[in-house]
């Protein structure tokens, strides 16, 4: 099962309206690796990543050529976006919690898949949010709002919520970008354990986070993939004069 | 299961809609079948006639004195109240005085005002029946709408302009009517529109501050009889319900204008923003 | 605020009215042509109900009060010098297709006090009676049940209560079962009137007493807040111009 | 207008005594802010304090029981019995009534307009949403009466329509377009992340609404809920043309009824002495109705916020 | 003139409610430098800043203790706040135009304090203008709106709106956290001239930025000043081991 391709780009070009956000993109996102996507504010990062779910389908105007492979299967050419969003589970930049109780946010997907056995939704809670490393500090007010929870806390919750419904892959936007460095470190951690059960793409602000979890970097410019490559070899000896001047600094 | 759920879900949001739709055409539609052919030019533009062939010029004039009147009193009051509880109040016992009075203002029926406005301007400060009193009854009814409005329009301005101008070293006056007031002004106005409608719309509290009286008004002291209160007598004591109809046509159009008027500026005061 | 009394603008040139929404569509007509021939005088007429503008007489916000009922006690001593200008005929109204055409008193107070609750019982076909009446307080229905002879206590709790005669009109027309009573002044082809005992509805008829339900319109005012034109717009009334034009509002000359 | 009055021409750095105008001129405009909304205070102040004076006084001075008032069944002010207990009945009836058919069919609409309908047709039937609320409620009257009295005369086979059955539906229709507009506002602020968030679980559109959105909107539908219910408790106009108006207990939905705004507004021009007092006490029930009302609302919604 | 005390910040405590948000914070800060504030989301930079022209003073409930001083003047001893703020300029993070015309913008500041005069607002405008380096690009639009700038631009106007009133100081808030690589260097360059005239004092989540701007360097971390030396010193050789750790990366 080593190094399979899960998810396979090829061509991929975007358009909100005229303007194009992503141009002729390939990838090959390999199971169970973590593939970091980098590059400057506005590059097409996060439009990217939420082609991968078709989240985008929620933004009007855009527009999608080219093909994006999960497993074999061209998920622009099925209709079940629920199916797809199942097995490719996302988490926000922003922790977005509903609000409700923190079992009720992790409850949320499996009820909505017809899951209704108090046990069995017993279970998969405790096992996300120990999944999710969160499990002992909320283990005692299960009932309680997510939304008093810290943005650490909270962004663990969502990805409780993101596990719980065993999806495959998993899409993080910048999951630290809001958080405090103690709660950065947690979310890390758990990254690193994650990937032994999901395929994980995640984009970030942060050359050092995408040096310390990812297997994987993608370098983006202007809607373009400039490198993509294993990260040591990315950081230790880029290809690309621009991959470079990122990465050391020399840009925002 | 979950598809039977979901498809009674949406059949439920597509009835409701189609419901608020075909009420919304059946009413409309009704008033202009019954009112439409009672509209010419005598009938919007000569004076009212006991004998019945005459039309509602005076009512015309006068719901738009009243319109004018109460705005008048009612916005600047109503914006001032909005900006202390916006930009100046903090959190206390007075705000929430301030709040709660508003509130319990816009949720009383304007009967209670009529009666109010009936006794205290008509008779306790001897206005008598009379377009001041109306007017002055109904500034009472649209002040919470127009402070509730303004207030929305305030809290929508970017708290970041108000940094931009304190750290420029302007007073907070000076940030408010330079930066604030201009940004919030499509909402505030908004509100003046809707208070405009709800002014035109009223019978109750105006039959029993403004009088009935069927004559061009010649000063605000005069009393008179607005649109609403003649569609209502027509309605009450004739049985005309084609006239109020006709009313209700003429109405319906001022209230269309009305609010396109608003969507209009407040567009292009919006454009000139950005 | 408070620019102290509106009336500051009363020089003598306006005359205020107010009172019976019965009356006042004739006190239009009548201030339409007294206006006319008195250049510069204004005629106020407020339409709120008899005892709306006894009482706003009474506290001088008006100068003469119409009434389409008589005085109470309460109103009498308050110092009212009362004016009879016309006499109306109160009509009993039905639906169109309604069989029943003549009603006698005895028969309608049976209906009105809940006795008779089925028009067969009176003639009709096998169909419940809806009763109308007017508010409690207004003049129309004092001079009804005062001249029906029974009491507002006795009136029946079923019967629909309608503020004015236009919403006994709409009503009446669009009801089969409904009977209700309005002002002389207000019938028109839209509905049925009755004959009561066999008499007809018309102005002789009222005159001679022949026609069994009818009551006077009055006019009020205290002396103090009189003025030349307030009564000089009486006695206009009085005369025979102002009777002809009550008659041509569908009321009986007193004269 | 009042910074008007600033020191002109203070060139930067070395305006030593330059703000002193400026921060008068800044406590003179809170006071004008502050006193402008005293108005509003002072102004619900008055209303109390006259409508209670006038509808107290029955009871206070003449008299009259005013436990008797909210009980009694009967009401001919010609014979001095005046009892409410009727129209309380009918005002919560009717309140009621409408609630459970205008809150939904409400929400729903605004769903619809929110969340459902294409971009075009939401633009056209929003502002003809507001349109609606622009109709005066007389006209509203006119053709309850015209068109649906006389339906519920023939659809159910009844000697009559007027009745608390017509009363609930005009009042529905007539609290749509609050209950539409704002529940709609409250449901367009729910902030995309949450939608986003279910969506990307796999739940579907209608799933999301449902399960996330309309419960995170909750505060803002309650808000719609409250001014229904005060649109609903406090219309007078249209209400009096298809009620019935008769003072008796409803037994039935199709009974004819007298809720409180009715009663005053009917007898008004006619009432005199008591009998007018005691239309001012109805307004004061009206009153504390809806105060009660406001109060335990706002704490309801001050809950569904925290 | 050389390395002057500008502002000098004694036993700094600051509270929001009952949370301590600063604590003890002991600062010296030099005329005409460019003193950088580097720490991890929450640290308390915002908040620090916000202090030093009393911006705190709009949010409710906060209390200060200790001692701010601009030119040995104890700002919180002082009513005139509107003195204050005039001469210690602030630039947001998030680019803050006002919506009206790039000129109104610009001549805000002059307007406020009472200057009407044609002549002298245009020479004020296009002075500004020119020290924030955007003069050539908007010098033909100068009439039309500033919202519809692109946000670099706009951060140049804000800029230029504040040294419109000629402060003595400007603070700014991660000015480039909003903007592309291109924009971030502008402003940059914009700073290394500035800092000729203003004493400038900067947040950035950054460190290259940091590195590269400021003369010195302060470290937060949890409302405290772990580190406070020359940028230099601080870069190659920090003193304190979490200096060392946030700034290679050890933290988000
Ligand atoms: N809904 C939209 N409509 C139009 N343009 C959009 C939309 N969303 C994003 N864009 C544009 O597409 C480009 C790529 O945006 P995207 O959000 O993917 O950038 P990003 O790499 O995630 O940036 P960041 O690091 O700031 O999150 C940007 O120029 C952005 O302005
Ligand atoms: N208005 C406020 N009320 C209460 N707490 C606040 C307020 N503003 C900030 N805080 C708290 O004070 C602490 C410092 O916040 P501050 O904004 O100064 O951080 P920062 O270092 O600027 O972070 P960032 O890099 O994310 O901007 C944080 O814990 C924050 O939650
Ligand atoms: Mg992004
Ligand atoms: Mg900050
Ligand atoms: O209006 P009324 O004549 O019935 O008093």
């Amino acid at each position: 099962m080593e190094n399979n391709t899960k998810l396979n780009i090829e061509n991929l070009d975007l358009f909100y309206g005229t303007k194009q956000a992503l141009k002729n993109i390939n990838m090959n996102i390999k199971e169970k690796k973590v593939t970091a996507l980098i590059g400057p504010s506005g590059c097409g990062k996060s439009t990217f990543l939420r082609s991968l779910n078709r989240m985008n389908d929620l933004i009007e105007n855009v527009t999608i050529k080219g093909k994006i492979e999960v497993d074999g299967e061209d998920i622009y050419n099925s209709s079940d976006v629920i199916k797809l969003r199942t097995k490719v589970g996302m988490v926000f930049q922003k922790p977005n919690p509903f609000p409700m109780s923190i079992y009720d946010n992790v409850a949320y997907g499996p009820r909505t898949h017809g899951i209704r056995d108090k046990k069995t939704l017993d279970k998969i809670v405790e096992e996300s949010l120990k999944g999710a490393a969160i499990w002992d500090e909320v283990k005692d007010r299960l009932k309680s709002s997510a939304l008093g929870l810290s943005g650490g806390q909270q962004q663990r919750i969502c990805i409780a919520r993101a596990i719980a419904m065993k999806p495959e892959v998993i899409l993080m936007d910048e999951p630290t970008s809001a958080l405090d460095p103690i709660s950065t470190l947690k979310v890390e951690e758990l990254i690193e354990e994650l990937k032994d059960d999901y395929t994980i793409v995640i984009v970030t602000h942060n050359m050092q986070q995408a040096a310390r979890v990812s297997d994987d970097t993608a370098f983006f410019l202007n809607g373009e993939v400039i490198e993509f490559r294993d990260t040591k070899t990315m950081f230790t000896n880029p290809e690309d004069k621009r991959t470079e001047d990122y990465i050391t600094g020399r840009f925002g | 299961m979950r598809k039977l759920k979901e498809n009674i879900l949406k059949s439920a949001v597509y009835l409701s809609a189609g419901f608020t739709v075909i009420t919304l055409v059946v009413i409309v539609g009704y008033i202009f079948m019954q009112g439409i052919s009672g509209i010419n030019p005598t009938f919007l533009f000569s004076n009212y006639s006991a004998s019945g062939d005459g039309g509602i010029l005076p009512m015309i004039v006068t719901t738009i004195y009243t319109v004018l009147l109460s705005i008048a009193v009612a916005t600047p009051i109503g914006i001032l109240s909005a900006i202390y509880l916006q930009e100046y109040a903090k959190k206390g016992k007075l705000v929430t005085a301030i709040r709660f009075a508003t509130e319990s203002l816009a949720g009383i029926p304007s009967i209670i005002y009529g009666l109010f406005g009936g006794i205290f301007f008509v008779v306790t400060l001897g206005m008598k029946y009379s377009i001041l009193s109306g007017s002055l009854t109904v500034a009472i009814i649209i002040l919470p709408v127009i402070i509730r409005t303004t207030e929305e329009a305030l809290k929508t301005v970017p708290q970041s302009y108000r940094e931009a101008s304190l750290a420029l070293g302007s007073t907070k006056f000076q940030t408010l009517y330079k930066v604030i007031l201009p940004s919030a002004i499509p909402g505030i106005l908004s509100g003046i529109i809707l208070s405009v409608g709800r002014v035109i719309g009223e019978s109750a509290a105006i039959l029993l501050t403004a009088g009935t009286v069927a004559q061009m008004p010649g000063t605000i002291f005069d009393s008179a009889r607005t649109l609403t209160v003649h569609a209502y007598l027509l309605t009450k004591e004739k049985g005309d319900i084609q006239g109020a109809a006709s009313i209700g046509v003429v109405l319906i159009i001022l209230v269309l204008i009305l609010n396109t008027i608003a969507k209009v500026v407040a567009k292009k005061l919006n454009k000139a923003n950005y | 605020v408070g620019c102290g009394s509106g009336s500051s603008s009363n020089d003598g040139s306006k005359v205020t009215v107010s009172g019976s929404t019965s009356v006042g569509p004739a006190m239009e007509s009548i201030a339409e042509k007294y206006q006319a021939d008195n250049q510069g005088v204004t005629v106020e007429i407020q339409q709120v109900g008899s005892s709306a503008g006894i009482k706003n007489t009474i506290e001088g916000t008006s100068q003469i009060g119409m009434a389409s009922r008589d005085l109470k006690d309460e109103e009498k001593n308050a110092g009212l010098k009362e004016t009879e200008i016309a006499l109306d005929g109160i009509a009993l109204v039905t639906h169109k297709n309604n069989t029943v055409k003549d009603l006698t008193v005895d028969q309608i107070k049976g209906i009105y006090t809940g006795k008779i609750t089925n028009w067969k019982d009176v003639g009709g076909k096998d169909a419940p009676i809806v009763v109308l009446s007017r508010e409690d307080g207004s003049g129309t229905r004092d001079g009804f049940q005062e001249k029906v002879g029974f009491e507002s206590e006795a009136l029946t709790k079923e019967a629909q209560i309608s503020d004015g005669s236009g919403n006994i009109k709409t009503t009446v027309e669009g009801n089969e079962n409904a009977i209700g009573y309005i002002s002389y002044g207000y019938v028109d082809d839209t509905v049925n009137m009755l004959k009561i005992g066999g008499v007809e509805l018309t102005p002789e008829n009222v005159k001679s007493n022949a026609y069994a339900i009818a009551r006077p319109f009055i006019l009020v005012n205290k002396e103090d807040s009189m003025t030349e034109q307030a009564n000089k717009l009486i006695d206009f009334i009085l005369s025979d111009e102002g009777q002809k034009i009550m008659e041509g509002k569908g009321f009986i000359s007193i004269k | 207008m009042l910074a008007k009055s600033r020191v002109v021409n203070v060139s930067k750095r070395d305006n030593k005594n330059g703000n002193e105008g400026k921060y008068l001129a800044e406590k003179v405009a809170k006071n004008v802010f502050l006193i402008s909304a005293l108005i509003a205070v002072i102004s619900l102040l008055l209303i109390i304090g006259f409508v209670f004076y006038k509808g107290l006084t029955p009871f206070l001075f003449k008299g009259y029981s005013f436990t008797e008032f909210l009980t009694g069944a009967d009401w001919v002010p010609s014979a001095d019995k005046f009892g409410i207990s009727s129209m309380v009945a009918a005002s919560i009836l009717a309140t009621i009534g409408a609630l459970v058919i205008g809150v939904p069919v409400g929400i729903l609409t605004a769903v619809f307009i929110a969340e459902v309908a294409p971009k075009r047709l939401a633009k056209i039937i929003s502002p003809a949403v507001e349109l609606l609320a622009g109709i005066p409620s007389v006209l509203y009257g006119v053709f309850g009466l015209a068109i649906i009295v006389p339906g519920i005369q023939n659809i159910f086979n009844l000697p009559k329509g007027q009745s608390l059955f017509a009363v609930i539906i005009v009042l529905a229709v007539m609290m749509l377009p609050t209950v539409i507009s704002v529940s709609e506002t409250a449901i367009r602020a729910v902030p995309q992340a949450y939608k986003e968030g279910s969506l990307a679980l796999g739940a579907s559109h209608i799933e999301t609404i449902f399960k996330v959105v309309l419960p995170a909107a909750k505060s803002g539908i309650l808000a719609a809920v409250v001014l229904g219910v005060g649109r609903a408790l406090g219309e007078t106009m249209a209400v009096i043309l298809v009620a019935g108006n008769s003072p008796v207990m409803p037994s039935s939905l199709m009974d004819s009824v007298r809720p409180l705004t009715t009663n005053i507004a009917l007898e008004m021009g006619y009432a005199f002495g008591t009998h007018q007092e005691m239309l001012f006490a109805t307004g004061v029930v009206l009153f504390t109705f809806i105060l009660i009302l406001n109060i335990v609302l706002n704490k309801l919604s001050n809950k569904a916020v925290d």
